[in-house]
């Protein structure tokens, strides 16, 4: 009989375990085991690399690179600094025109837009197109009414 | 008597503020930690600590002398004073007392001690510290010299040692000054006098020792000629020696280390060689570099060769030890690389191996695989061997 | 060095170059000063070109070790793309200066303010056009005692090392040993002031003294030899002055210390390459130059430790006749009479040692005295001056 | 109170008829921008360095020992050779721990959700089902980009791209003016309604704000500029018209140099 249940639960289980007499008792409980599983997941013990040991050519190869992005990035950054002031200074220069100009028109320019709300339809651009990459299917909602 | 001599110090306390000026009046205020007289609550009662200055503003100190106790710091201490584990402070110098505030730390409350009477603190920041001397000078002769000799007990124990390593030292430069003389006589054609022999080792002796701690040849030469200019110099001035025979020596020295300095020079080991000019000696390495490029690199070398290679090398008038020990290095490698193609034998046959070839497993990493290949025994090298057969 | 020329000369043929570098591009192309380049020529196709894998870069002296090294990746892909980008970048300096110099070459009479705003924009712009050329950054890196100290770039770089370590190094031993201002009221660095006693010949004496060491008087039995490394601002006539004091002598009826000169030269002709104040020069043709021979710190037994101060000045104009009292010296007081701007400044110490009394019998000095081992706490003289 | 007063003061000053608002539509980019060169090199070279120093795959907490997915991911990362002392290393002796050289960087590789090398007919038909296919992108260049169609919208998909007309005489942004019997009417409702006068009313855009972001001043004409995108829709010429869509480089060429460095700064680089 008892051979019987043991064939079942092989056959249930898929899993052989010899029969111990006693208690199971390991060492660390199986929770425990878990935790310090998890733990080594996040420790570094055995697990970091070599620190990367440059030669005097490749370190100053790595500075060049370093420099190179260094100015790359200040370049950039100036372009588009003096890109933002010169646009700024245009609507700056149209307003003050257009009040001159016009002033109804420059009221209308000012008045402010309350119920103005961002578009749902403008998307963020991806890394690679969709299968459709313009929509071309809109009707005016005057038209629509027609 | 006692309550006039407290209205004294009560009236030298007024005075020192009043010269304070600026600074806040400290009064006397007792600071015990516990109230003398009994109350209700405090039932465990102590005596009054005694805390509070001890000596007032303009006050005469002496060192050692307490100034002030207190708990904590209420006053910081300032210039010649210190400070106690139980923050009492006391003078370093005889002087006179000064409260004052210091413009570094304006929270802050200072005591210090002004050498003189007239000073004021804190000394303004720019200027020079006032600094007492304090030594008496020993003007009895014989305690002069006893306490001269005196020396510490470090010093003491390690003078047999230090003197031993003097006579040594000077042993070792007699012999090597003697076998320079010698070298000089037999080997350098200088036509020069034995005094100026002598003169010239001893000029060769201290160059050495100067390009042995890292200096150049040239800067050693100079330095030594410096040297000897500047102790002829000194001998004058002391009265042994009369000034036009300073300058007629100083000449003579000149003219003969101009002469020498021509012809001799040190090589790498500190030994006395023929001078080379620069472009002769760049020719020089340059023709033994392009030997060793062209008929030594690249390929298994027979330990005639390799005698030969070493002896290139190991020239000390041409190359400079850590020359030597890279050149060595790139042409008498341990093991020459496998990019050599002749130190590898490809086909083998493992059964029987050839007595000349190394059997070695190596391992390729650009394709990751295993390769068991025969290396030639003489694709190998041994200095230690090689250099004790070149000799 | 000699290794280094011995390298260059054994290379068959000019520099062999990769895919890029020297047929275009201003750093390999233009006709400049070789002190810009890589001497080494090995190092210089390690530098521009790939590292071939097994056979390892020429700076790695240790054969087995430059075989077994690897390069990171995709450094040498990227390095070519910044070297480019770097290139052009130079090459509009470049272009810059060749137009500051035809401008003010033309419009010499042109108004002053204009020509010095277009010098001041040249020297930044000389620095600029090779602050990142790579060649310049190995020199500088890693043979900084022999760089052509000429050009502004080298010394740019040299100066932010003095900067780095040198310069707080000096001026915390200025300040903590009380130098500052015992001495001179304050110090502006400028210059990197080293300085060497050539004739020791122990290893741990012979080379240049940190600051603020204890020396045995043995070890500065004959004059120094100093080194004044300025960075900016000195033309070819700048001279200097140079005084050693020792502001621990002692004044024994004023219970106190006096300041004692030790040595004292002027009128020393130095600039950005010449750089070094050598004994024996000044030995040989001392005329004008040496007003105060040299004269060791010789401390007295139980004198306690002294300090040798060395400053470096600035003169203005040229000295002659120089008025000074050697036992009192008054060194504020020098400076400004001579109108002289310290520019650097060192200190080292010395005490009692067994090496004293014959140096004082070398240099003709009276034999030194004794003071009681214990410190008396007699006042100081209560007298104002 | 004052304004207003101003306002009377002023309005007489120019003729309306000279007054004309001019519309720069643009369409976003629709993908990211094309990565210049250098920054390319750089984040690849980074990136590199940044594998070479992570810390080794901790592979026993991803795939449990005696579990399939462990054993399949056993067979794509072989070990690697470990130290042998027997063995000669040219090129340095292996550092091995946890199945890493420490000195290089580690690959892994993982076991894929779907089948390598199957024919394309399988994949197609499992494209619409599965949900662990092997993922396609589209290309990032597009028909229009081939052709060189420039009125299409579909063109250059990581550029900005601006709506100019041609009105027979030469290229320029759509410019609407005044009509002197009308009433004045705000800036954008002018750029708006002359868009939908010339293109069609099936345009979707979003209008930036109602203030002009620049000001072209000719002698007897003002043109004030104003920004919207198109989000949907299309531009259909109304009367016989010729437009194009046009990035900023593409505009340099048609446009009149002097009127295109007018609007230069105007004007998106990606």
């Amino acid at each position: 009989m008892f051979q019987q249940s043991r064939k079942v639960v092989i056959e249930q289980t898929g899993v052989i375990r010899d029969f111990i007499r006693h208690k199971r008792t390991s060492a660390i409980s199986p929770s425990t085991q878990r935790v310090v599983n998890q733990l080594s997941a996040i420790s570094a013990t055995r697990k970091q690399p070599k620190l990367i040991n440059l030669c005097n050519e490749d370190l100053i190869k790595h500075r060049t690179i370093t420099n190179a992005w260094k100015l790359y990035n200040r370049k950039k950054n100036e372009k588009r600094m003096a890109t933002l002031q010169k646009q700024y200074e245009s609507i700056k220069n149209a307003m003050e025109d257009l009040k001159h100009t016009s002033p109804e028109l420059y009221e209308a320019a000012n008045k402010k837009e309350t119920e103005k709300r961002f578009p749902i339809e403008m998307r963020i651009p991806t890394e690679y197109p969709p299968t459709k990459p313009w929509i071309y299917e809109y009707t005016h909602p005057s038209e629509k009414e027609k | 008597m006692l309550h006039r001599c407290q209205g004294g110090m009560q009236r030298l306390c007024e005075e020192g503020l009043k010269r304070l000026g600026s600074v806040k009046a400290i009064t006397q205020i007792r600071t015990a930690t516990k109230r003398t007289s009994g109350s209700k609550t405090n039932k465990n009662d102590s005596a009054g600590r005694r805390l509070g200055p001890k000596a007032y503003e303009g006050h005469f100190v002496n060192p050692g002398q307490i100034i002030m106790r207190q708990r904590g710091t209420v006053v910081h201490p300032g210039e010649n004073v210190g400070i106690g584990k139980d923050h009492t402070i006391f003078a370093l110098e005889p002087g006179y007392v000064r409260f004052y505030y210091n413009p570094f730390h304006p929270l802050r409350k200072y005591v210090g001690v002004a050498l003189k009477k007239s000073l004021t603190l804190p000394t303004p920041h720019f200027a020079p510290r006032i600094r007492r001397f304090g030594y008496e000078e020993i003007l009895d002769s014989s305690e002069a010299e006893k306490e001269e000799s005196r020396m510490s007990r470090k010093e003491y124990l390690q003078r047999p040692k230090l003197e031993k390593a003097r006579q040594e030292s000077e042993y070792q430069d007699e012999q090597r000054l003697n076998k320079l003389v010698e070298t000089f006589k037999e080997k350098f054609d200088l036509g020069l006098s034995e005094s100026e022999l002598n003169t010239v080792s001893d000029r060769f002796l201290k160059v050495c020792k100067l390009f042995s701690v890292g200096s150049s040849v040239e800067e050693a030469a100079n330095q030594v000629t410096s040297d000897h200019i500047l102790s002829l110099r000194l001998q004058n001035t002391n009265g042994s020696l009369s000034k036009e025979d300073m300058e007629k020596q100083v000449d003579a020295y000149l003219k003969l280390v101009n002469k020498f300095d021509g012809s001799v020079s040190v090589d790498a080991n500190g030994n006395p060689c023929e001078k080379l000019s620069f472009s002769e000696k760049q020719s020089r390495c340059n023709e033994v570099l392009k030997t060793l490029e062209e008929t030594y690199s690249n390929r298994v070398l027979s330990d005639e060769d390799k005698t030969t290679v070493y002896s290139l090398i190991n020239n000390p008038l041409l190359f400079t030890k850590e020359e030597q020990t890279t050149l060595l290095d790139k042409y008498l490698p341990p093991v020459l690389p496998i990019s050599v193609k002749d130190s590898i034998v490809e086909d083998i046959d493992l059964e029987n191996v050839p007595n000349d070839i190394n059997i070695v497993k190596l391992f390729d990493e650009s394709t990751g695989t295993i390769k068991t290949v025969g290396r030639k025994k003489q694709a190998y090298s041994d200095l230690s061997k090689i250099s004790a057969s070149s000799y | 060095m000699l290794q280094r020329n011995i390298l260059r000369q054994s290379v068959k043929g000019v520099r062999t170059f990769g895919s890029h570098g020297p047929q275009h591009g201003v750093w390999s192309n233009r006709e400049k000063p070789a002190a810009l380049k890589l001497k080494d020529e090995e190092v210089y196709r390690d530098l521009m070109n790939k590292i071939e894998p097994g056979k390892g870069p020429a700076s790695i002296k240790n054969m087995s070790q430059r075989w077994s090294y690897h390069s990171p990746l995709l450094i040498d892909e990227t390095f070519k793309v910044a070297y480019d980008l770097l290139e052009q970048e130079s090459e509009k300096c470049y272009n810059r200066i060749d137009e500051i110099k035809k401008q003010l070459e033309q419009g010499s009479s042109a108004d002053s303010s204009t020509a010095s705003r277009l010098r001041d924009e040249l020297a930044t712009l000389e620095v600029d056009a090779e602050k990142f050329n790579p060649e310049v950054l190995y020199n500088v890196e890693y043979f900084p005692e022999s760089v052509d100290r000429s050009l502004p770039v080298y010394r740019k770089y040299l100066e932010r090392k003095w900067k780095e370590y040198d310069l707080p190094v000096t001026m915390q031993r200025l300040e903590q040993l009380h130098v500052i201002p015992d001495t001179m009221p304050t110090l502006d660095p400028k210059a990197n002031v080293k300085v060497k006693f050539g004739h020791n010949t122990e290893p741990e004496l012979a080379g240049w003294i940190t600051p603020g060491r204890l020396l045995p008087s043995f070890a500065v039995s004959s004059p120094p030899t100093i080194s004044v490394q300025e960075f900016d601002g000195i033309n070819d006539k700048s001279l200097y002055s140079v005084l050693l004091v020792n502001p621990d002598t002692p004044d024994v009826p004023a219970n106190s210390f006096k300041t004692s000169l030790h040595y004292g030269l002027c009128n020393i002709s130095l600039n950005y390459v010449e750089n070094t104040i050598k004994p024996l020069d000044l030995l040989l043709n001392p005329e004008n130059r040496v007003f105060k021979e040299y004269v060791p710190l010789l401390p007295e037994k139980n004198a306690q430790v002294q300090r040798a101060c060395l400053w470096v000045f600035r003169q203005e104009k040229e000295l002659s006749n120089v008025q000074f009292s050697s036992d009192n010296f008054d060194i504020r007081a020098f400076a400004q009479e001579n109108a002289l701007t310290a520019v650097g400044a060192h200190v080292w110490r010395q005490q009692f040692d067994r090496s004293v009394n014959g140096l004082r019998e070398k240099y003709g000095l009276e034999k030194g005295r004794v003071f009681h081992r214990v410190r008396r706490p007699y006042p100081l003289a209560n007298h104002d001056d | 109170m004052l304004s207003k007063v101003n306002l009377r003061a002023y309005s007489s000053a120019v003729k309306p008829s000279s007054i004309s608002s001019t519309l720069l539509l643009s369409r976003n980019p629709v993908i990211t921008a094309d990565i210049p060169k250098f920054e390319d090199q750089y984040f690849k070279y980074q990136n590199e360095l940044w594998r070479r120093l992570m810390w080794t795959f901790p592979k026993w907490f991803y795939y449990r020992v005696g579990t399939l997915s462990e054993q399949r991911f056993r067979e794509l990362n072989k070990r690697p050779l470990y130290n042998n002392p027997n063995i000669e290393y040219p090129r340095g002796r292996p550092e091995i721990r946890q199945e890493r050289d420490r000195r290089f960087k580690q690959e892994v590789i993982l076991p894929k959700t779907y089948e390598e090398n199957k024919s394309s007919e399988d994949e197609e038909a499992a494209a619409n089902t599965s949900m662990s296919r092997k993922i396609t992108p589209n290309s990032r260049t597009t028909k229009a980009d081939e052709s060189g169609d420039t009125s299409s919208l579909e063109r250059k998909l990581a550029r900005t791209l601006y709506l100019v007309i041609n009105d027979g005489k030469s290229w320029k942004f759509p410019n609407f003016s005044l009509q002197s019997t009308e009433a004045v009417k705000p800036l954008h409702l002018l750029a708006e309604e002359g868009l939908y006068q010339i293109g069609g009313k099936n345009i979707n855009y979003f209008n930036v704000s109602n203030t002009p972001c620049h000001l072209i001043n000719k002698d007897d004409s003002k043109e004030y500029l104003i920004k919207s995108h198109i989000l949907s829709g299309q531009f259909v010429p109304q009367q016989s018209l010729k437009f194009m869509w046009l990035t900023k480089e593409e505009l340099s060429e048609h446009l009149d140099a002097t009127y295109f460095k007018e609007v230069e700064h105007l004007l998106n680089e990606i």
